[in-house]
């Protein structure tokens, strides 16, 4: 008997993370059985896959691998930057926000990496730059006035132009998101797992490229699968309209990750000043993994 | 309080203040705070469900094994501290300091250590609630009456008997209070450890809840902690009630 | 310095009818006993006494002389630091079954009912439950709290709780009977019964009492033999044996002249102690 | 209700030296030197055993703090992290103990107030933390108020119960010289009070921290808490530990001066 | 049932020289007194009593019979629940300036050194930080005290402590002084002390002195008048008055038949209230 694919998840159970968890479903179905531990946080996932407490993590691991030489690498892309800046009208261009203090999830993280891209991208400099986790905390923090911008997620930058639309506006972002969170693992215990990894990449790639097509295959597959069943009504209600949405601004990208990927992360991670550059000396084949994505791309087809 | 002749229990007040939270739920604070009614039908809707339930198994179950724990070194810790001395100074500093220590910024550390899930949250309720349990324990221990040990050398005690037979006992209403005021601490640090590892029982609620601005779902798991930590305390001072009695005459 | 009342020759009340003279054999020997406290309080220098054989024998002193330690050395609870103790010829080195102590706090253990507390001496011997319950019974009934079994110390008064003290003591039979200032934490009304009572048992039971207490009254009252203590360091300062005819009305024994005057004596004596 | 057992979980001030013989090799403070190089070499053991990668030595640890201590961010977080401490602290002790007073001293407020701070005192209010994100925003004044709701209740239950144990003879004592209300209030009941309001002080104070670590951990990450999730996040274990030793000794000691305080202004028997 | 002897024709100690009779003159004067507590507890019913301007008269009676109460309702302490007490001619409402209350167990403030407790009552007066300190120092060296004024109360033994409520008391000039047990917390010797020094405060301060106690020794021996409370709910059973002639040896009094026969006779009075 196969013993349980240990998965730390950086998230609990919600509508963003769902698809995550339908695609493990679907591999449990094909016979590899999984067990989800969740985490409050991204890092603290990582570490768990870095001290063997599990064998697949989801999150960013670049820094990490490359300060610490974890052999970690990215198995699949699951979702990408898509983020918002938002600002305070009057902030018109990003032009205005030269010297003005802006706010981020937390220190040397994606929206940072973003901000320290259009930044570099405008010729500007931030004020003073301050940290509050959570999407929907900084737009609870805009609505009081104690934040003029930030860079919030797809979810809360609609909530935030519905319940005050005529205060703030959204700012051009970054046109090609990097990754955000992906699949990963030791590559020790990668090789030496195969099957049970290109099971579950497979399943991944497949539930991406459906739910490229149908956004609302996330939904049924969790009716079908009573996740997240006994959740309120208004989460429930929520998820076809978030999948709806995030599909078209590219958050799940429908490939699945590749080398020019790979490349476009670390330009925009070195850019962003979280990984060391210069990014054209960086090797894919230090972060990435690519052979089970390739596999499973031949067995689907495309 | 005494209202014409009839003297209102101390608890009848928080009628009053229902009443206030449900009028203030009404006005513009209702996006913060609704109405305590909306909040109660909310309580129904959300106990049954197994993720609810879930959350109650993984919490209580850690509950009661920190707390087992915390007892079953507490307690004789405190006695052995009360009665030696070289004890007593090597182990106090340390009782005091994680005392007063601001454990919740260790909670991250067991996290790094033990990684998430029970054991933390085992470890978290034990590390808030052992040293209450081992300072009282120790009060008791030394409030006890010499001359009741001296009673019990002069038949002829020997040191099991008089652990078994007197320091148990006279130290008790100590031991019940320390134990009471333990578990109330360790309510708080489950709640503190589960709101910053946030996936474990009741943090996942609090998370989803939070991140949807469901605050009449926020404010019903509230409610229904805190009923059960005050239950939890008055049935545990009800229970050292019962030794009260002998408290003041050791 | 205090006039030294030689032991061997202890003075009696006069006018009264020829009296025994008191039990040769002493039960308790006190050896040169010395205690030296480890804060270097020196307690005890170089005691030596006897008491005799079922008589009531009663320590007497200032406050903090070391009547308490003098007591509690031949109950066997501290240790002298230097001399011995003998109890019907063996050397003392911790407590026995031939001594008995009543504490002046009562000692009672209050989540307790009475009859556990009066068989508490009797449970840690390992007697049988139905057993101990009889012996206790008994001897709750003879210091008069009948009825009282069941109930807890902190439902009875003061009297009553030293009364479950003393029934613990005389239930494990012991020869020898310790008490500190028993009578202190009652009121005194109660205090004069209680003399009456230890009067009768001193008469009946055979044992031998050896009392601790710093009324001069009480001790003169109730004593057969008295040992006045000095300050502490404390040494004996002087012997005396009141030998009052027992048996009369007790208020005609407190105006006797001669129990006046022995009261006066120690009254004296006792006087230079205070600044 | 059960006020009175608070101050149980004081430290004994001041133990009676135990007199043995033993007593120079027991010295208390040999015997706390001991206990902590004990604790601190175990630490270093474990750290190098390895326990976990993320566990760093005391040694390690010691480097950290250094290296914090020399580039300035540990000072600056302590002044980030102080700065809705001693605001949310003075805050709690202010209103704290007039509550405690006005409640101990007239009944009808105490019917009303008291079962609030009594639920408070069992209930675990961290989980307010998030409503008050909502109520208040990210700012500074919702960790004042994490600090305040950690810190109150423990404080007004205590003043109340201080208030209620005044000792009755004092009080008829100073009713028979003919104090007025307020004299006897001034004069009798508030230094009778003292050392059981303090007793609630300190523990206020650690509720306090707790209060004020959980706000930077869980509402925005400045100062103290700022610097512990950084390096957990950066995996610089070493800084991480360093900061939180840092905060918990600082804590302790916080906490000890308080009662330095206390004896050198409000008890001047316990000098004498 | 207990033989009233009549407050009208109070008994005197036989074979003395004739002395005057007690001031007629009522300072304190307790009409049909009654106290009913919450509980439903009846602790006094209906109690008339008067008190001799400049003497000592004693409240006497078996524990929880309302001493206490009776002083505190004198005291304006607690309110009765029914009659009047006159003080100096005037209805008492509440405390007065012209009563002063030293405490069974001191009533200290522990916080304040040995001058500032003693200067409390002066202090709540407002009279000036000098001028009462003076006065207070006067007073703790008139109890013996002189040298102990910056210490605290807990570092005097229990006799030092209530030497510090009594020069607190007498610190304040009232024509009534009410003492609640005062001596029941020193030791035997010291207690003595205190009652020749009591006699000697009532011969020379020319201030009235209501004491309560449950020692009759004390009681006959310092009073010049005792009422004899019976149990509760209390009425007075007998009024007593020693008429003892001061100055002499202690000694001498103590042992003074007529000293002792009213001794006696209180002693057999309340014998009826033990079971
Ligand atoms: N454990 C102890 N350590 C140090 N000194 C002690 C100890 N116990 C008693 N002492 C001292 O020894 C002396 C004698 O004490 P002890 O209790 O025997 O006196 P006592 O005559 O019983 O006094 P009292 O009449 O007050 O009961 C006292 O000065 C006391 O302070
Ligand atoms: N506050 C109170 N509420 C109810 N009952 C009370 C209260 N104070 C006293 N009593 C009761 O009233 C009775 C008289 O009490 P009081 O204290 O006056 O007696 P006492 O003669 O001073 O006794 P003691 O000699 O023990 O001091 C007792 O039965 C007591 O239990
Ligand atoms: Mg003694
Ligand atoms: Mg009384």
């Amino acid at each position: 008997a196969q013993s349980k694919v240990r998965v730390a998840l950086g998230d609990v159970l919600s509508t963003e993370t769902l698809a995550m968890i339908v695609a493990l479903e679907r591999a449990k179905e094909k016979g590899v059985d999984y067990q989800v531990t969740h985490f409050s946080k991204e890092d603290l996932a990582i570490q768990a896959v870095i001290n063997g407490q599990a064998d697949l993590g989801i999150g960013t691991p670049y820094a990490v691998v490359q300060k610490s030489k974890a052999p970690l690498r990215v198995l699949f892309q699951g979702t990408r930057l898509v983020f918002f800046p938002v600002a305070d009208k009057s902030y018109k261009s990003w032009k205005d926000m030269n010297g003005q203090p802006i706010t981020f999830h937390a220190r040397a993280t994606g929206t940072e990496a973003i901000g320290n891209i259009i930044a570099k991208r405008e010729g500007i400099q931030f004020g003073e730059r301050s940290y509050v986790p959570g999407s929907e905390n900084r737009i609870i923090g805009m609505m009081k006035g104690q934040i003029k911008a930030t860079i919030v997620d797809l979810a809360n930058k609609n909530l935030l132009l519905e319940k005050a639309g005529d205060r703030f506006h959204v700012l051009p972002g970054v046109s090609e998101p990097a990754s955000d969170e992906t699949l990963f693992g030791q590559i020790e215990w990668i090789k030496k797992n195969e099957k049970q990894v290109d099971v579950i990449v497979t399943e991944f790639l497949r539930l991406w490229q459906e739910m490229a097509a149908n956004p609302g295959i996330v939904e049924q597959e969790r009716t079908k699968r009573k996740l997240m069943a006994d959740q309120p009504k208004e989460v429930l209600e929520g998820i076809t309209k978030f999948y709806t949405m995030a599909t078209k601004e590219g958050v799940y990208a429908p490939t699945g990750g590749s080398a020019e990927i790979a490349k476009a992360d670390f330009e925009f991670y070195a850019e962003a000043g979280q990984m060391q550059g210069p990014a054209a000396e960086l090797k894919v084949e230090d972060f990435w993994y690519l052979a089970p994505l390739e596999r499973a791309r031949k067995a689907l087809g495309s | 309080m005494v209202i014409s002749g009839i003297r209102l229990p101390m608890m009848t007040s928080l009628i009053v203040w229902a009443v206030i939270w449900e009028i203030a739920g009404h006005t513009d604070a209702g996006f913060i705070l609704p109405p305590l009614s909306r909040i109660i039908w909310r309580v129904f809707e959300i106990v049954p469900t197994a993720s609810f339930l879930d959350a109650l198994l993984i919490t209580g179950r850690a509950f009661l094994l920190g707390n087992a724990i915390a007892i079953g070194i507490g307690v004789p810790l405190g006695i052995l501290m009360g009665r030696s001395v070289i004890a007593d100074r090597l182990l106090l500093p340390w009782v005091n300091l994680f005392l007063s220590a601001p454990l919740s910024a260790l909670v991250p550390v067991i996290m790094v250590l033990f990684g998430l899930g029970e054991t933390t949250i085992v470890l978290v309720v034990v590390l808030f609630s052992m040293w209450i349990i081992v300072l009282n324990t120790r009060a008791g221990v030394r409030a006890i009456s010499p001359s009741l040990v001296e009673m019990a050398r002069s038949f002829g005690a020997n040191g099991w008997q008089a652990f078994s037979r007197i320091y148990l006992w006279a130290a008790l209403p100590e031991i019940l209070a320390g134990i009471r005021l333990g578990m109330i601490r360790a309510v708080k640090g489950v709640v503190i450890g589960q709101l910053l590892v946030s996936v474990v029982g009741f943090g996942t609620l609090f998370e989803i809840y939070q991140s949807h601005f469901l605050m009449e779902h926020f404010w019903a798991l509230l409610l229904v902690l805190f009923s059960f930590a005050f239950t939890l305390n008055e049935l545990l001072a009800g229970l050292e009630r019962r030794f009260a009695y002998y408290a003041a005459s050791r | 310095m205090t006039p030294n009342i030689a032991p061997a020759e202890p003075r009696q009340m006069s006018g009264s009818a020829p009296i025994p003279p008191l039990a040769t054999r002493p039960i308790v020997e006190v050896k040169s006993v010395s205690k030296t406290y480890a804060g270097g309080v020196e307690a005890l220098s170089g005691i030596s006494l006897d008491f005799p054989e079922g008589r009531l024998t009663t320590l007497l002193g200032p406050s903090g002389c070391g009547k308490t330690t003098l007591l509690k050395i031949i109950a066997g609870l501290i240790p002298a630091s230097g001399g011995q103790v003998f109890v019907d010829g063996r050397e003392v080195k911790g407590p026995g079954p031939e001594r008995a102590f009543v504490f002046q706090d009562f000692a009672l253990m209050p989540w307790a009912s009475v009859i556990r507390n009066v068989a508490f001496g009797l449970e840690l011997r390992g007697v049988a439950h139905s057993e101990r319950e009889a012996i206790a019974e008994r001897h709750i009934a003879r210091v008069g709290l009948k009825g009282f079994e069941r109930k807890y110390p902190h439902e009875l008064s003061g009297g009553m709780r030293q009364r479950v003290g003393l029934a613990r003591a005389l239930a494990v039979d012991a020869k020898v009977v310790l008490m500190d200032e028993p009578f202190s934490a009652v009121d005194e009304q109660t205090r004069r019964k209680f003399q009456e009572e230890l009067l009768e048992l001193v008469a009946n039971e055979g044992k031998s009492f050896i009392f601790v207490t710093h009324s001069i009254e009480e001790a003169v009252y109730v004593s057969d033999r008295i040992a006045l203590l000095s300050r502490r360091p404390s040494r004996v300062s002087a012997i005396i044996e009141p030998r009052i005819v027992r048996g009369g009305d007790p208020e005609k024994i407190r105006r006797d002249s001669a129990y006046l005057d022995v009261v006066e004596d120690i009254w004296q004596q006792l006087k230079h102690y205070l600044d | 209700m059960q006020i009175s057992d608070l101050a149980t979980a004081l430290p004994t001030r001041r133990e009676p030296p135990a007199s043995y013989w033993r007593d120079a090799l027991i010295h208390p403070l040999v015997l706390r030197l001991v206990s902590f190089a004990a604790v601190l070499a175990l630490w270093e053991y474990a750290g190098r055993i390895p326990l976990s990668p993320a566990f760093p030595t005391f040694l390690e640890t010691m480097g950290g703090l250094s290296a914090i201590i020399a580039d300035g961010t540990l000072y600056k977080a302590f002044l980030i992290t102080l700065h809705p401490l001693v605001i949310g602290l003075a805050v709690s002790v202010l209103l704290g103990v007039a509550l405690g007073v006005l409640m101990g001293l007239h009944e009808p407020s105490e019917w009303l107030i008291a079962p609030l701070f009594v639920i408070a005192q069992a209930a675990p209010l961290a989980a307010l933390i998030p409503v008050l994100t909502f109520a208040y925003g990210i700012g500074l004044t919702a960790k004042i108020m994490t600090v305040c709701i950690m810190a109150m209740p423990v404080i007004v239950l205590n003043t109340l119960g201080a208030v209620r144990n005044t000792p009755k003879s004092l009080l008829e004592m100073g009713r028979s010289f003919l104090a007025t209300r307020s004299q006897s209030i001034r004069l009798v009941i508030l230094p009778a009070a003292s050392p059981m309001i303090f007793a609630g002080l300190r523990l206020g104070c650690a509720a306090a921290f707790i209060g004020v670590i959980l706000a930077e951990l869980l509402i925005t990450p400045t100062g103290i808490g700022d610097v512990i999730s950084y390096n957990q996040s950066v995996a610089d274990y070493p800084k991480m530990y360093a900061a939180i030793l840092a905060i918990i000794v600082f804590s302790v000691l916080f906490i000890e001066l308080l009662e330095r305080i206390e004896v050198t202004l409000f008890r001047p028997e316990s000098r004498a």
